[in-house]
């Protein structure tokens, strides 16, 4: 009996060591990639995906002994390119010439070419998702350029691109809340669900005049920019500050300086600093009519002040919180006129309406993209101006 | 190949209970070890060797699938 | 198996079959249940020739003869093991007394020798009678004497033993900080000194049996009567009544035979060094086990919470001590499992590394020609090597042990490209853990576990580490200890003695015993002896300073 | 009549055993299934409706289990019906536990070479996990039932976890409209997840191991309870996050837990997660497992159970690879078929037992224990 079950323990250990461990690779044969750029290009009448990877060249990333800034000379990142009549196709592609295994486990974003976008994102969209490697993290990006170009930018500061755009989203962008980088499990609600739809950040690619010591102009990128989508397909852009007043609507600005005209000149000469911002959508019809409110409450703290008057007074501090207010629904108006205009409903006015009245929507499910240019959107901003800085008084030259 | 698997794992079960059973005298058990046993040799087989057996989720799925269907059919 | 073992010793034993009285009947000392008698005769001589042809060639047994009075002179055999009775009293107790007082003897009639010697003579105070010729060498063997009488069918055995023992020190296996310095001695009845002065109590039981068919060692069962559980006390009795062995040299042979479950690598039966820990489970309801010959007594029932703990938990403050059980949690895991999850994170789970140690990672082991699961079992095996090479050298090599190991799995292995430097920190971190487990034995069963953990974890990566853990734990949740589930407060779970596993609450809030352990008694203090200020702080002495006035 | 085996515990016990008797694949599946019909107010269907469900199921078994103590379904249904009825309905019941067993491990198997190992084959995930259940059935329910009380606190830790780390992302408008398509969706809803509610039905097997038959009842309504509110927060949870999204994931739960990124360290958990599911679905099939042999034992009137353990698992091995062609099938399975048939083990069979039992006046002598 006891020696018996000493055979089954061993044979069961045994066992283990058979197979060669199926799932098992080790480390240094990944090729890890940080960064993938989707174009389309046509080839011999049919159309075929283009995937570009950026992939991770460890022995010059990290090993402890190289410092981080050293960077420039030489990039950490390696651009590969394949064509595939799919994507996963091109994906195996690429390892006609890379010995490694392609491992997406790492993978921060995606850069979707800009006509590729304009043709439908649900295919693309449908590749990322069935991957087990690839999280619902994954950031989306446009560029107007071809991908290809995108992912051999420059990236400063960091070391690559992916780490770059990782720390823009969520350290940088938030500070102005001019741009705004979507993942991809929103990007793909937004996608399915009625009602509403996705806006994808967009990338300006710039040459960049010498950003070092007799160095020579760089080619970097900058993210300034939203790509909206009717469904899943690219439509058109809005620039910062639409993008700006669209995070507003929606409640997901969080600070951002706002620069507004105290005094009939010609230059704007105060700018408040919001430090926190609330938006709500509610939608409601009349008849064939419907009518959206944005409210939005927001806060904010003098952080510029180029006249000579005294304003911190109360009277003064509630004149600077209509100004606020006043620039808040200006974004917020351009936003939505951008919106309408595209036929694009990026603010969810439709899933709103789903919300608050599911009987009415069903009315006006089918046909929404007419109905959307028509909406009569009010913006209700509350807005206050609470500090003055470390200043209370503006300086006086005398 | 997966056969002898198969025939080294069935020999290694009944030579696990088996013997104790028999000495013990304990019949009934020894019957119901060899009847399921048995039967579960022949899906094991028959799976490894790629012969069709009836499946009991194709056999639950023709009986229970048409009152189902009704069942769910007023709820859609 | 067992049977096996008897047959053979009975073999060897009664080989030699041309003696009288047959060898083996004398090596089944009492407590085998022998009933054979082998009486002596009243003739000195006779007796003198057996006892001549027991210890043959027994150089270190003393056989002397001398005469007691003068008319009739009565022949007196003291027969003694040089060096384990006390020579003066060989000297002055005994031959001085019976050979220089020989006035006395024209008195008393020869009949009552025995009588006169035992009573009038020998100023001895561990005395007795014995007419037969296996207790008479069983306690010759144990460091008696033993005086024969001519003409007289008893023989007077005579407590003298006195032997060479280790004076009490500090016990080397579990040093504190904090605590007592005494440790348990190789001398049994040391020992249960050192228990008696920690609990005063007649309650305190001590049971000594005789283990050993050769050896005939001495062991002890102590437990507080009304504490410990009736069945355990029972069990012990039982399980160390079986044990049918020919010597027992130390406590382990006796832990490996009384322990519930033999391939189990956890160990069931707790030993320590230290007295004050032996009483502090005398006073939870477990039993002690002592063994002579040997400082470390065994400590029946256990639970796996009770490896971690050290004595020193009770005497620091319970804040302390409750974040260091925390932390001993923590090394177990980590010297458990360290090895393993390193192993499936690289090999299977590469994205759970945040992206900067994932390129690390990979820039490192780029030069390595091994796997990691290699890599690590190599560092591992090495590392036990070592540290197994520096238990047993002599400390001076010892140090130059450490310096080679602390070269080979340090900078050495990772610039001639063997492993990689995270291995290093893997294998260095795992061995520090596996050091703060208090028990030795509990951390020498991690590390065995370590191992099969690693190839699980080549083999399945995560998936393969749990399947892993789930077989442990169903192993550790089929185990007992005494009929003491061996992780008992957690499963089954045991709300009441959550005080002393996971964290250890202040004393005052230990006022039950362990549940399954003590539970005959349960309450162990008043409740509710919260320390506090005194009632009225404001005055804490005014009412003295008024009638002063 | 005698228990063939002598294990006891204790009321908590069992209403662990009962909680992991459904949660750990409950988790998984359910919020996928019952979003796709009931979309926004899943969490009626699979939260409130189930529970009121597991109410009624842990009423008849305790019922019937009081009727009759100390006797598990066997015993009691050749009492009520007759010995060969009464045996039939015996080997009606291993073959339901056996094939439940196999299709719990099929669906663990199926989750982690689907999201984790892909090119492991799913023979190996299901020949350890039937070894290990294997293992612990023949250790008896004592050691199941402390083994367990460990695994539920790992896996209510895990669903904690994930729970509280993916919070910050939950957007509760998601969850409106409530009622959008009337009561009838939620309806339609509620009959997938009610095959996993009545799971509790188990009771009738492991009342006679408990210390105190007269607590069942009490723990299967707490268990039950437990269950719902768990079901509702995932679902809640889970529409919350990603929307009427989660319907398209194959496991919703284990799409949170790769959407966890808390300050961008405590990312990529997913693997640990899965760590500790793995224990949750040992420990169900385990407890499935034992049940099925405790039934067969009962049915063949065996003295020991141990030597049918077994047997019994090389046909749950051999049916969690063969009864399904793929995870479609089983997801479709658990969408059609599976309403039905487990509406009949779990209610049908149990109610007209309890109910001819009463008309026919049939009581289980009652043992002074």
């Amino acid at each position: 009996m006891v020696s018996k079950r000493v055979v089954i323990i061993i044979a069961l250990i045994l066992v283990f060591f058979l197979p060669g461990c199926w799932s098992r690779t080790e480390v240094e044969t990944l090729a890890i990639v940080t960064n993938i750029g989707i174009d389309t290009v046509e080839q011999d009448g049919h159309v075929k995906f283009l995937l570009t990877a950026n992939i991770i060249r460890p022995p010059l990333a990290g090993g402890g002994t190289q410092g981080g800034g050293s960077g420039a000379g030489k990039p950490v990142y390696w651009r590969v390119a394949s064509l595939g009549d799919t994507l996963s196709d091109a994906e195996r592609n690429l390892n006609l010439r890379i010995p490694r295994r392609i491992f997406y486990g790492h993978l921060r974003f995606v850069v979707i070419n800009e006509k590729v976008a304009r043709k439908g994102l649900a295919d693309i969209i449908d590749y990322l998702h069935r991957n087990m490697r690839i999280r619902p993290r994954v950031l989306l990006l446009l560029t107007p350029e071809k991908a290809f170009d995108t992912l051999i930018r420059q990236a400063e500061l960091e070391p690559d691109l992916a780490r770059m755009i990782d720390e823009m989203d969520r350290m940088a962008l938030s500070r102005s809340s001019k741009a705004f980088i979507d993942d991809l499990a929103h990007t793909t609600g937004q996608l399915t669900a009625s009602g509403i739809d996705p806006l994808v950040a967009g990338i300006t690619p710039i040459e960049s005049p010498p950003t070092e010591p007799e160095g020579k102009p760089v080619k970097v990128i900058r993210i300034n920019r939203g790509g909206a989508f009717r469904v899943d397909k690219f439509v058109g852009w809005l620039d910062s500050d639409e993008v700006r007043g669209y995070l507003l609507g929606i409640g997901k600005a969080q600070s951002g300086p706002f620069s507004i005209t105290l005094k009939p000149h010609s230059h704007k000469d105060v700018n408040i600093m919001m430090t926190r911002a609330t938006g709500k959508i509610k939608v409601d019809t009349d008849g064939d009519e419907v009518t959206a409110v944005i409210e939005i409450s927001a806060e904010g703290d003098l952080s510029e002040f180029h006249t000579t008057e005294e304003i911190a007074t109360d009277e003064g501090m509630k004149i600077l919180g209509q100004k606020f207010s006043d620039a808040i629904k200006t974004e917020v108006m351009k936003a939505v006129k951008k919106s309408k205009e595209l036929k694009s409903d990026i603010f969810g006015f439709g899933a709103a309406l789903h919300r608050d009245n599911p009987a009415e929507w069903k009315r006006f499910e089918k046909h929404w993209y007419e109905v959307l240019p028509r909406i009569k959107v009010t913006v209700k901003v509350t807005a206050y101006v609470r500090r003055t800085g470390m200043t209370a008084e503006p300086f006086k030259p005398e | 190949m997966y056969i002898i698997g198969l025939v080294i794992a069935f020999c290694g079960i009944i030579l696990f209970e088996a013997p104790k059973l028999i000495k013990e005298k304990m019949w009934g058990e020894l019957m119901a070890f060899s009847g399921l046993l048995l039967f579960g040799m022949v899906i094991s087989s028959a799976a490894v060797l790629n012969i069709d057996v009836p499946n009991p989720t194709a056999l639950i799925e023709m009986i229970f699938a048409p009152p189902t269907k009704l069942l769910t059919s007023f709820f859609e | 198996m067992f049977n096996v073992l008897r047959r053979k010793l009975k073999q060897t034993l009664g080989r030699n079959k041309d003696l009288k009285v047959p060898h083996d009947k004398f090596e089944h000392g009492e407590g085998n249940g022998d009933k054979e008698k082998h009486p002596i005769s009243n003739s000195l001589e006779q007796n003198k020739i057996i006892l001549k042809e027991i210890f043959n060639n027994c150089s270190d047994v003393k056989f002397r003869e001398f005469e007691l009075g003068t008319a009739p002179a009565v022949k007196l055999l003291l027969v003694y093991i040089d060096g384990m009775v006390s020579t003066s009293d060989i000297h002055e107790s005994i031959m001085n007394q019976l050979m220089l007082l020989e006035g006395l003897m024209e008195e008393i009639s020869p009949e009552h020798t025995l009588e006169l010697i035992r009573e009038k003579l020998l100023p001895i105070g561990e005395l007795s009678e014995n007419g037969d010729f296996i207790k008479i060498t069983d306690n010759i063997l144990m460091g008696n004497a033993a005086l024969l009488i001519d003409g007289e069918k008893t023989a007077l055995i005579l407590g003298i033993k006195e032997w060479e023992s280790r004076g009490i020190e500090e016990p080397q296996s579990e040093p504190v900080v904090r605590g007592p310095r005494e440790g348990f001695t190789e001398r049994m009845l040391t020992n249960t000194m050192l228990l008696r002065r920690r609990i005063k109590s007649s309650r305190l039981k001590l049971e000594i049996k005789k283990v050993g068919i050769v050896s005939k060692t001495d062991i002890g069962i102590m437990y507080i009567d009304g504490i410990a559980n009736n069945k355990v006390v029972e069990e012990v009795r039982k399980r160390i009544d079986r044990i049918k062995i020919d010597g027992i040299l130390e406590s382990g042979y006796i832990e490996e035979y009384i322990q519930d479950d033999w391939k189990t690598p956890f160990p069931l039966v707790l030993s320590t060094e230290r007295p004050d820990r032996a009483a502090a489970h005398l006073l939870e309801g477990n039993v002690i086990i002592l063994t002579d010959t040997t400082p470390f007594a065994l400590i029946v029932p256990v639970t796996f919470f009770h490896f971690l703990q050290a004595s020193e938990d009770y005497y620091t403050h319970w804040v302390g001590t409750a974040m260091i059980r925390l932390l001993r949690i923590i090394a177990v895991n980590i010297s458990l499992l360290l090895p393993s999850f390193y192993i499936a994170i690289v090999t299977f789970h590469q994205e759970m590394l945040p992206t900067a140690l994932l390129i690390n990672i990979a820039s490192a082991r780029e030069g390595v020609p091994f796997p990691a699961f290699i890599e690590a079992f190599i560092m591992e095996g090495t590392f036990e090597l070592l540290r197994e090479a520096g238990i047993r050298l002599p400390r001076p090599v010892g140090q130059a042990v450490s310096i080679v190991g602390a070269l080979v799995i340090g900078q050495a292995a990772v610039t001639a490209g063997l492993v990689s430097p995270a291995m290093v920190i893997i294998v260095s971190l795992t061995a520090i853990s596996s050091f703060s487990i208090p028990n030795y034995s509990g951390a020498l069963s991690l590390r065995i576990l370590r191992f099969p953990l690693m190839v699980l974890a080549a083999s399945l990566g995560l998936f393969g580490i749990m399947v892993g853990l789930m077989a442990l734990l169903l192993h550790l949740c089929s185990l007992r200890s005494f009929g003491v589930p061996y992780i008992s407060p957690i499963a089954p779970f045991i709300r009441s003695d959550m005080k002393d596993s996971v964290i250890r609450f202040p004393l005052w809030a230990m006022f039950t015993r362990p549940r399954l352990i003590g539970y005959k008694e349960p309450q162990r203090q008043e409740y509710l002896q919260i320390p506090k200020p005194p009632a009225n702080p404001k005055r804490p002495s005014g009412g003295k300073e008024r009638d002063n006035k | 009549m005698k228990l063939i085996e002598e294990g006891k515990i204790s009321g908590s016990q069992f209403m662990w055993l009962l909680v992991t008797i459904v949660l750990p694949t409950a988790v998984l599946f359910i919020p996928a299934l019952t979003i796709k019909y009931s979309g926004t107010s899943a969490w009626i269907s699979g939260g409130v409706f189930t529970t009121i469900w597991a109410f009624i199921i842990v009423w008849v078994a305790s019922t019937l289990g009081e009727r009759f103590p100390g006797m598990t379904l066997v015993d009691y249904s050749s009492l009520i019906l007759g010995k060969f009825p009464g045996k039939l309905v015996g080997a009606f019941y291993i073959f339901v536990l056996v094939l439940t067993v196999a299709i719990v491990v099929r669906e663990f198997g199926e989750f982690l070479v689907s999201s984790f190992m892909q090119q492991t084959p799913i023979f190996v995930f299901n020949f350890l996990l039937i070894a290990l259940a294997a293992s612990a059935v023949r250790n008896g329910i004592e050691v199941i039932a402390r083994m367990n009380h460990f695994v539920v606190s790992l896996m209510f830790f895990a669903l904690i976890f994930i729970f509280t780390l993916v919070f910050s992302e939950a957007d509760f408008k998601n969850l409106y409209p409530i009622f959008e398509g009337g009561i009838l969706p939620i309806f339609r809803g509620f009959f997938t997840p009610m095959g996993w509610a009545g799971e509790l039905f188990l009771i009738f097997i492991l009342m006679p191991y408990l210390n105190n038959y007269r607590e069942a009842k009490y723990a299967g309504y707490k268990a039950a309870l437990m269950l719902g509110v768990i079901m509702s927060i995932d679902i809640v949870i889970a529409l919350a996050v990603f929307g009427q999204q989660a319907a398209d994931y194959v496991f919703p739960v284990h799409t949170l837990a790769t959407y966890i990124s808390i300050a961008g360290f405590l990312e990529r958990v997913e693997a640990f997660i899965l760590a500790l599911w793995v224990a949750g679905i040992t420990m169900k099939v385990s407890i499935w497992y034992y049940c099925a042999v405790i039934v067969a034992a009962r049915t063949f009137n065996l003295q020991d159970y141990k030597p049918v353990v077994l047997p019994l698992g090389v046909i749950c091995l051999t049916w969690s690879i063969t009864i399904f062609d793929n995870i479609t099938q089983l997801v479709e399975h658990f969408d059609i078929a599976w309403i039905g048939f487990s509406l009949t083990f779990e209610f049908i069979v149990p109610a007209l037992l309890l109910l001819i039992a009463v008309l026919r006046k049939k009581r289980g002598a009652e043992k002074g224990r």
